[in-house]
């Protein structure tokens, strides 16, 4: 159920390195919230629709991964027409269909592997200054993809045992053995890790 | 940090992703949604206390914003921090926070069970709601320009919801402080 | 007991973990043995209606598993494979509390069946200890009787001598075969079933053998390649 | 190896864990047994420093185990005895490269290493599979290679046949009786010890047993009373 939302393809937006999305991301954000302007908003709402429908995504998934964020954006409108003349509700609402489309496709073209590479970057200057490792994050990383399956299974297990004791099923009385099950395996992990000499102090 | 708070983060986190399983309620007046991973807020700030706490959600947001569908309903991605709810899921690392340093103040071991509980309850409602609506509900007005006082109002929605879960997370906090305390171990 | 399988069959998904099995078991004493993987597990966890057929019909004492649900699980306890998941309240006294209070019951009368089962498990001391620190051994035996607590009149039990030493391994078996009720043994450890009055063997989600125990266990040893 | 304890102690809290004990091994087989809570698990950890003696020293190949951790570390390998937590990465092969990348490998030689173990072990076809999704049997083969693929000398596999069946169990020891690095065997099933060229027993924090393997054995069993 973990997989990534990134999409394979060789699209024009795959084939560029990761910074080279991040940085024009922040920076339309930036240019949009300064601009007032419906042409300016209505110009970055085509290009990054555009670009969007470029990285080889179905009609069907592209709608399906935007449309909960867009339903509430469209909300929004709604309710704002009753505040704000209807110029400023398109300004506000196609500034933000824009940048969620602009984000959607850069997600869409970025594996996990290419957005950890740009993290170790990012962090090497705290990594210098001796507050995080990169390689920590990534480990950290990795152990939530890999646990998140043995906390259903364990979710489970608990359920059926409530089942075969006659217990009702209660999320009060599933949670409070399920976090303390789940947070003692800690003890373990972190002695395998250490044995294992996964991190390099 | 030694090995042992590593995974704790990392484990919570988890705990995180498998709260966003149940699926989110969205309201017709509100832009955003009624989710039990705000539940985790609570849990991870009266659990791990205030460092691994905000740890483990700075560790979710990093799962998010890389394009893992960790948040309730199998979403994730950049596009969300652009979206309404943008606030309320930075706010979620903060709000982590305050809800730790309280707890880590008010409840200790060998008070009588319902100190504890109050406790635990107070550092839910004051970090999980005050300090989280706080930055959440300023933060949709800001982008989507709707008044405060409009968004205020409609927030009232996430109230009864959010108490329920801040019962919720005091029960279970007990339960884990009596059962495996972990809350006052240095981080 | 009597439990009662008619063109019983699981599948999970594409995978059939349990081929058609009609069957009927009525002595006080069974096991259970197999290698990994072969339906065990499965087989039992039908008997308390944890897993439904998914074509046939299963009954114990007359109920049927899927009809009679509820019912079926105040006859037949179960105790799991991995028995720390069993146990959901954080000190022991409290957990085995629990299930009596949801029956029902009032504080008086929770403390005395408590204590009652306690010292009928001989394990008194362990009463006010965090659930969560018992050994491997403690865990299997609270686990017991959190579940005996309740009254069921059959006990099923899935490897409950994992992980245990020697002196633990037959204080369990010798708990096992003191119980008043009727039980079910599944294990990996060989001499726990060596004297109940009928062994069964499964092997690819099938019946292999049925009868004696001596007889069933030289078949599995076949099976196994040694 | 060679592993010698010099007055060396451990305590958890209140708790003494390990009385203090005075030994030397240099033997290549090497068993261990006792009852549930004897100490062996906190023996075996003292070797490769996972706990560090409350006081005296142990040293590993002349490593002191406190102040060359991490010389140790890669001197002796750990089994745990649930593997399932051991194995750390969600796929696994990226759980047996992971640790060769933090040992400053390179791609090509970390794929051709895990290729390697994993054919020496037998186990090609689980390469891509999810750790989770790894059976009792399957977990206890990965975790084992997960820590050859490393090079230790000295091995450690605490409870290695745990839950696991007649032919898995036969499995896991064969592949361990196959092993060129020194093992030491922590265990509660007795078979799996009976060829050691020495078994400790341990009771009570203590060493209560040292020598051939029937000699320990009878002794334990007049410990466990059975
Ligand atoms: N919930 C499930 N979903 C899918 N497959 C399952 C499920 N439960 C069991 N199986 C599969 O059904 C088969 C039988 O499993 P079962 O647990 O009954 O075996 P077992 O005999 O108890 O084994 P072990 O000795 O290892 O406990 C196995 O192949 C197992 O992988
Ligand atoms: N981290 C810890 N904190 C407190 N007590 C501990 C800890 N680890 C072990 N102990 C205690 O030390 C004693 C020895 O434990 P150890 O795990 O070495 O036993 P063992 O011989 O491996 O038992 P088993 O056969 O059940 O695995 C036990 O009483 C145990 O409860
Ligand atoms: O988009 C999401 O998945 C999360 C949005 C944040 C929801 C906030 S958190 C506080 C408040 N209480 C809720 O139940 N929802 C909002
Ligand atoms: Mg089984
Ligand atoms: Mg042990």
């Amino acid at each position: 159920m973990l997989t990534s939302l990134h999409i394979e393809g060789d699209s024009w937006l795959h084939r560029l390195p990761v910074r080279a999305k991040l940085l024009p991301l922040v920076a339309l954000s930036i240019l949009l919230f300064l601009s007032g302007s419906l042409p300016v908003q209505l110009t970055a709402f085509v290009i990054s629709g555009g670009l969007y429908l470029s990285v080889g995504i179905s009609w069907r998934e592209a709608l399906k991964r935007v449309g909960f964020v867009f339903f509430t954006i469209f909300f929004l409108a709604a309710v704002n027409l009753f505040f704000l003349p209807l110029s400023e509700v398109g300004v506000l609402t196609l500034r933000l269909l824009a940048l969620v489309l602009f984000a959607a496709a850069v997600t869409a073209t970025t594996t996990i592997s290419a957005f950890m590479d740009e993290i170790t970057v990012l962090l090497s200057p705290f990594e210098r200054l001796g507050w995080v490792l990169a390689a920590d994050v990534s480990l950290a990383l990795g152990l939530v993809l890999r646990f998140v399956p043995d906390i259903f299974a364990r979710y489970q297990a608990i359920r059926e045992a409530h089942r075969a004791r006659g217990l009702p099923v209660r999320p009060l009385t599933i949670i409070g053995p399920l976090i303390i099950l789940t947070l003692k395996d800690a003890d373990t992990i972190a002695a395998a890790i250490d044995a294992r000499g996964f991190r390099r102090q | 940090m030694n090995t042992r708070d590593l995974v704790l983060i990392a484990l919570f986190a988890a705990i995180v992703v498998a709260l966003g399983l149940i699926p989110p309620i969205t309201l017709g007046f509100i832009p955003v949604p009624i989710t039990a991973q705000s539940m985790g807020v609570m849990l991870a700030g009266c659990i791990l206390g205030a460092k691994r706490g905000a740890l483990a959600f700075l560790l979710f947001l990093l799962l998010v914003a890389i394009g893992l569908p960790v948040l309730s309903g199998g979403r994730g991605g950049l596009a969300v921090f652009a979206g309404p709810s943008g606030g309320f899921i930075l706010g979620w690392v903060v709000a982590t926070f305050v809800t730790g340093l309280i707890a880590q103040r008010f409840v200790r071991e060998g008070q009588p069970e319902l100190r504890q509980f109050i406790g635990f309850f107070l550092a839910s409602i004051i970090g999980g709601i005050v300090v989280l609506y706080a930055i959440g509900m300023p933060w949709v007005s800001a982008i989507t320009g709707t008044p405060l006082l409009a968004v205020a109002t409609g927030s009232l929605a996430f109230l009864p919801g959010d108490l329920l879960k801040a019962a919720i997370a005091t029960l279970a906090a007990r339960a884990v402080f009596a059962g495996y305390p972990l809350l006052h171990v240095r981080a | 007991m009597d439990i009662r399988f008619t063109d019983c069959s699981v599948r999970f998904g594409e995978r059939v973990a349990l081929q058609p099995l009609t069957l009927e078991i009525t002595e006080r004493r069974v096991g259970i043995i197999g290698l990994n993987g072969s339906g065990k597990t499965t087989f039992a966890r039908l008997i308390n209606g944890l897993v439904k057929p998914s074509a046939g019909q299963v009954t114990v004492n007359g109920l049927d598993t899927v009809k009679d649900e509820r019912a079926v699980l105040s006859e037949a306890g179960f105790i799991f494979q991995n028995p720390q998941h069993q146990l959901i309240m954080p000190v022991v006294a409290d957990d085995i509390g629990f299930g009596l209070k949801n029956r029902g019951l009032k504080g008086d009368e929770i403390d005395r069946r408590t204590q009652a089962v306690l010292s009928r498990f001989g394990v008194e001391h362990l009463a006010r200890r965090r659930v969560h620190e018992l050994s491997g051994g403690e865990t299997q035996l609270i686990a017991m009787a959190s579940v005996v607590v309740t009254d069921p009149k059959i006990l099923i039990l899935d490897e409950p001598t994992n992980q245990l030493d020697l002196r633990n391994r037959r204080r369990v078996a010798d708990t096992i075969a003191a119980l008043d009720e009727d039980t079910l043994v599944i294990t990996h450890d060989l001499p726990l079933v060596e004297n109940v009055e009928r062994l069964l063997l499964f092997h690819e989600g099938r019946l292999a053998a049925d009868g004696a125990p001596h007889e069933t266990i030289r078949r599995y040893h076949e099976i196994a390649g040694c």
